[in-house]
């Protein structure tokens, strides 16, 4: 068929980022283009590298809890609390259920934050602008309540080992009842103008699509394996904290718009999981039971020599994982992360491979990556 | 009443030598201040006004406040503080550019825009120039503008730039195809390419009363085809003028900023007046040709004096709407961009043309006209809307390739 | 005026028209083939046809000039970086030119045109149209026929299927 | 007083200029420049001769005539140029010696 | 008509001026502090990799060249369009508008609609050409796998 001969073309090799509007802080991407075609993408990763595993091998376990603020600055919280599970394994330490709530309730207030945004800039990647005003002003409220239980608005530093920082009070649960009311229907509103929407949903149906095996073997977790269609949760199936006593549904990517995994089905993902993340924390407020806030941490926290852990928590990125080898003395000996949106990044060259230029930003943003988690 | 004015002006320094001013000077100081003071002047005020506007609708859709220092009331001086800054930027020329086409790029795309203007009547008797051929004209500016971007993107040796340039020349070009074409039933229907003339072709008066609301060339029972590329020529037109959903020569998502990459501070400025220079002129057409222009005001005796603001309120409404789609639509793929012209657009417009030719013979402004053209123009808009829908459930799309799966079978 | 602005045309017209024969970069040579297409869409106006001038204009600058510039896009490597072009043999072909000219010149000068007594312009599109439709009905169509065999065949010779790769051609 | 020589020697010189064009130049995109110069000039002529001549309007109806013909002419030399340059990527004529693969 | 085009004219140069002017008046007020890192071309932070005028991919190129023909045949509709009211309106309303250029005493409505329909049927035929033969889509070929790519160069 005519259609199908080459035609031929230089390449251009053009350099997406790292300050570029859509690649989502500084990754970079080496493109190969021929016309509107991508015909090899090259991550450069490494602009916001900070060595945070190192030093995390050169601070106390207590003291390292705000460096995990920057890695994923936008889920700080659930990085918080990923660190604290770790270092609370390593040391057998206990939490009281009070505890246990606040965490889940704070985290999952920050997990919707976090899909938010996610949900923000997918749309002005596919050149929505308003949804993404929609989206932070929703956010804003967020981080207007971290904000008065915790004092800070983007690096918490909130969950402690232990425990949480400062306990919940009445005005503050007052505060997220509120929020929570009105936040289904703006959700209703702001999934109106986005998820229907015939141009957004051909531009994003269909496009970036990873199956199920390749998500697993890639090691994708969280929304962009579920989007893939793979039934897994860590707060289900392998519980932890307080979920256990949570009810909630995991929601799956089913290819309504298209085919299973693609873009649609991760943004979609992201929908419904705040919508489920609402039932939780309204849950969460009921059951939530006096008592302390934070058990009783010694100022010098020690690990026995050699001892490992590996810990994972289910993040808004995916599966985030701690791997401590206490060192004997009140440092650890060995700290790694594994960040989730780091193998997200993963597929990125095959993803990439015959797309076009537009399909690549989209399918980028439906990755949802941080940057700062990435190259920590 | 102004060339009186300008011809005793002129005759002062010519009195002294007891001569007379030549007819000629006389029509160059009418013909400045015609086009050159009122003209400049009401597109200098339509785009502060209107990058204002967009400002404070795009922030009331987005339930923020929008500009709110500049200027006592809401902002409202805020575009003109920031023209200051952009006249005292520094002017930046890349090093690697091609720099006399750089520098004549701005100029052929603003002058080009600004070129339609002399061609539009603000009223019967509101107009620098009257053009036989009006429309035509019309179109025909658009071609220096296609240059004028070509160029800004070549010159500029920026690989964005030079995107966003072949995106914006391919995009331009394709899209004034049925641009051009859906006029075409109007200028069958009024039999001229004058402006005023097709204007003056839908009035309708009852007594004294002009109830030309009723005729405009829009309405299916004038002739159903007609709606339909109201409605078509409106899309284009927004493809046109690089608005979203249709912006993607300068889609910062992808091209960072398109042909303009390159350009700051006052030559970037032209880019930008000339979008909003251009917008105004596809909806002020689209009035003209299709509501009817300034005819339509109900009010017997000072509807004649009205009649500019009528035109500029509806002139104003369709850019409204363009804004509203604005903040609300994402961006189309490149594809699908080509695909709505030549594949909807463009057959679209055939039939339209060819159907406004067999309505002019029999239905036109006949009893059985009206009934029918109505019927018929729901029921396409009905089927336009049906099909779109029906296109919701794509077929399903293929996986990545994984390039070790790929290595492993053997070809 | 009419002869002033005619004389200004013609500068500007017999200017750019040299600019491009000389320039040595084919972009600027095409945009001042340009502004020769511009000034010739004027000298249409002083001749009375408006409807011509527009359609110089859209076809021209529009059409026939955007696609010479995207057909240098696309040919750039060719002529590295800047798209210089060597002109040759440019003393022969000046002395061609020249006399070529001269002839040509010497015979408009010298022929007695029948000249009529000019009217003051009128409306062309609707005189045009009312030919195309009546005398010149057949060509109207065989134009669209033209129009159809171009519109195939440079689609078709676009797409022309590359057999060898860059390095055989070049060898 | 201009009349219809002056035209018609603005038009000469045009025509000599896209010859000096078509014979000075190998670009094939500039030998296509120099060819539509000739051919405005050409229409320069026969819109002068509409208007200075007794010839009604059918001056003009030739010219679109000439103007159709050029676009398809310039679509079509174009497309060759290209199909030429992509097949033997070489965008200078003369260097053209055979017509063969 | 010589007036109007007189307008257009002025308001051609008026326009030019109005960008040209603040480009030299404004040059003596602001700031010129260039340096290499600013004239150089953006992207998106990084050094420069290679030429942007490279041979562009020949999609826009088609897309240019249909325009061409398409934006022709239109414009030969404007002139049928214009007259087409006279020609429903009988040979008389014809003559008024030829004023003795043209044979007209055969112009009727239904031949003027015969002729524009030849024409548009004959536009139509390009048109479905060009889209049966897959020339109006943006990218002919996405392949998934490099085995295809080669088969079809082999």
């Amino acid at each position: 068929m005519a259609t199908k001969q080459k035609l031929r073309s230089e390449r251009m090799l053009i350099s997406m980022g790292p300050q570029h509007p859509s690649t989502h802080g500084v990754l970079r991407l080496m493109l190969e283009t021929d016309g509107e075609v991508v015909e090899h993408a090259e991550p450069h990763l490494g602009y916001l590298h900070r060595c945070a595993e190192k030093i995390g091998e050169n601070l106390t376990y207590q003291q390292f809890t705000p460096y995990t603020d920057r890695m994923d600055y936008l889920a700080s919280m659930n990085e918080n609390w990923a660190w604290c599970r770790a270092v609370e394994e390593l040391t057998n330490l206990e939490i009281p259920q009070r505890g246990e709530y606040i965490r889940l309730i704070i985290c999952e207030l920050n997990r919707i934050a976090s899909h938010l945004l996610a949900l923000g800039t997918f749309g002005l990647d596919t050149g929505a602008f308003t949804p993404f005003l929609l989206a932070f002003r929703e956010r804003e409220t967020i981080l207007d309540i971290f904000e008065a239980v915790c004092g800070a608005r983007l690096t918490y530093n909130y969950v402690r080992v232990g425990g949480v920082l400062w306990d919940l009070l009445p005005n503050h649960v007052e505060m997220i009842r509120d929020f929570l009311v009105q936040f289904t229907s703006k959700l209703d509103e702001l999934n109106d103008l986005l998820s229907e929407n015939q141009i957004f949903v051909k531009r994003s149906a269909n496009v970036g699509i990873i199956t199920a095996e390749d998500a697993i073997e890639y090691g994708f977790t969280g929304v962009n394996l579920r989007a893939s269609g793979v039934d897994w949760d860590l707060r289900r199936d392998e519980p932890y904290s307080v979920y256990p006593e949570i009810e909630f549904e995991v929601c799956l990517g089913k290819g309504i718009k298209g085919t299973v995994g693609d873009s649609w089905d991760r943004y979609y993902v992201r929908v419904q999981e705040m919508y489920e993340c609402v039932k939780m924390i309204l849950q969460a407020l009921d059951q939530l039971p006096p008592g302390d806030f934070c058990g009783k941490v010694p100022k010098m926290l020690k690990a026995p020599k050699g001892r490992e852990v590996y810990v994972r928590t289910e993040n808004p990125r995916g599966e985030l994982a701690f791997y401590l080898v206490g060192g004997g003395k009140n440092i650890p000996h060995r700290v790694k992360a594994r960040a989730p949106a780091f193998v997200s990044l993963c597929p990125i060259e095959d993803l990439f491979h015959h797309m076009y230029i537009a399909d690549l930003v989209a399918a980028l943003g439906s990755l949802d990556v941080v940057m700062g988690q990435v190259d920590r | 009443m102004i060339e009186e004015a300008v011809r005793f002006v002129i005759n002062i320094p010519f009195g002294f030598f007891g001569s007379e001013a030549p007819e000629w000077l006389v029509f160059v100081h009418c013909s400045l201040i015609y086009g050159g003071v009122f003209m400049m002047a009401f597109i200098s005020v339509l785009a502060f006004g209107s990058v204002w506007a967009e400002r404070k609708i795009s922030a009331w859709m987005q339930a923020r406040l929008g500009p709110m220092e500049v200027g006592k009331y809401q902002g409202c001086l805020q575009t003109i503080a920031d023209a200051l800054k952009l006249l005292l930027k520094e002017d930046i020329l890349p090093a690697a550019a091609d720099k006399p086409l750089f520098t004549i790029a701005p100029i052929l795309v603003f002058a080009g825009s600004l070129m339609s203007y002399v061609a539009i009547p603000f009223g019967p008797n509101l107009k620098v120039a009257d053009l036989d051929i009006g429309v035509f004209y019309i179109l025909g500016t658009s071609a220096v503008v296609v240059v004028g971007i070509i160029i800004a993107g070549w010159s500029s040796y920026s690989k964005w730039s030079i995107y966003g340039g072949m995106r914006a020349a391919a995009q331009y070009v394709s899209y004034e195809i049925p641009t051009a074409l859906h006029l075409l039933p109007v200028i069958i229907m009024a039999g001229s390419l004058n402006l005023i003339e097709i204007a003056d072709e839908q009035q309708f008066f009852i007594g004294p009363v002009d109830c030309s609301f009723l005729t405009w060339n829009l309405w299916p029972w004038i002739n159903p085809f007609a709606t339909v590329s109201f409605i078509m020529y409106y899309i284009a037109s927004l493809a046109e003028t690089n608005r979203t959903p249709f912006d993607l020569a300068e889609s910062e998502s992808e091209l960072v900023a398109g042909s303009h990459t390159e350009y700051s501070g006052i030559r970037w400025s032209f880019f930008f007046l000339a979008e909003y220079a251009d917008m105004f002129v596809v909806s002020a057409l689209g009035t003209i040709l299709y509501l009817g222009g300034w005819h339509g005001l109900p009010i017997p005796v000072i509807g004649p004096y009205l009649a500019p603001f009528f035109f500029l309120f509806k002139v104003l409404f369709l850019m409204f709407i363009a804004i509203w789609l604005r903040w609300t639509l994402p961006r189309l793929r490149v594809d699908q961009l080509t695909y709505l012209c030549w594949k909807v657009l463009l057959p679209f417009g055939m039939v339209t043309v060819t159907g406004t030719a067999l309505w002019q013979l029999y239905f036109y402004k006949t009893p059985v006209g009206v009934i029918l053209g109505t019927v018929i123009a729901i029921g396409t808009i009905w089927a336009m809307i049906k099909i779109y829908r029906s296109e919701s459930i794509p077929e399903k799309g293929k996986p990545m390739a994984r390039r070790d799966q790929v290595a492993a079978t053997p070809s | 005026m009419f002869d002033f602005i005619f004389f200004v045309f013609s500068f500007v017209c017999i200017g750019s028209a040299l600019f491009v024969a000389f320039t040595p970069n084919v972009v600027h040579a095409a945009l001042g083939l340009a502004s020769t297409f511009a000034t010739l869409a004027g000298f249409y106006v002083l001749l009375g046809a408006d409807f011509l001038a527009i359609t110089q204009i859209a076809i021209y600058v529009g059409g026939i000039l955007v696609l010479m510039l995207f057909g240098i896009m696309y040919t750039h490597t060719i002529a590295r970086v800047s798209g210089e072009q060597v002109m040759m043999q440019v003393g022969p072909a000046l002395l061609v030119v020249i006399l070529t000219l001269f002839t040509l010149v010497a015979t408009i000068l010298s022929t007695a045109w029948p000249v009529k007594e000019v009217a003051p312009p009128a409306p062309t599109a609707d005189r045009i149209g009312v030919l195309l439709m009546t005398d010149y009905l057949l060509p109207f169509e065989v134009a669209a026929i033209l129009l159809l065999v171009a519109l195939v065949g440079a689609v078709v010779i676009a797409q022309t299927p590359v057999r060898k790769s860059i390095e055989e051609s070049v060898d | 007083m201009v009349g219809l020589p002056h035209f018609l020697v603005v038009s000469a010189i045009l025509f000599s200029i896209g010859l000096l064009i078509m014979i000075t130049r190998r670009h094939g995109i500039m030998m296509l420049m120099g060819l539509e110069l000739i051919l405005n000039a050409a229409n320069l002529n026969l819109i002068a001769f509409s208007r200075y001549v007794e010839t009604g309007i059918r001056g003009q109806t030739f010219a679109i005539f000439v103007i159709i013909l050029a676009a398809a002419e310039a679509a079509i030399a174009l497309a060759i140029i290209l199909s030429i340059y992509t097949h033997s990527a070489k965008i200078n004529l003369d260097e053209l010696t055979s017509m063969k693969e | 008509m010589y007036e109007n085009y007189a307008h257009v004219l002025i308001f051609a140069l008026v326009a030019v001026g109005v960008v040209v002017a603040p480009l030299i008046l404004f040059a003596l007020i602001r700031p010129v502090r260039p340096d290499a890192e600013k004239l150089s071309a953006y992207e998106c932070g990084e050094r420069v990799v290679g030429t942007p005028w490279i041979q562009f991919n020949i999609r826009y190129y088609l897309v240019c060249l249909v325009f061409l023909v398409f934006e022709v045949e239109i414009l030969l509709l404007f002139p049928w369009a214009l007259v087409y009211g006279a020609f429903i309106g009988g040979p008389e309303q014809v003559e008024a508008l030829a004023q003795g250029a043209a044979n007209t005493s055969e112009a009727s409505g239904g031949m003027a609609f015969v002729a524009m329909f030849i024409f548009m049927v004959i536009l139509a035929v390009g048109l479905a050409y060009d889209w049966g033969k897959g020339y109006l889509e943006w990218e002919t070929e996405i392949t998934t796998s490099p085995e295809i790519e080669e088969k079809e160069v082999a």
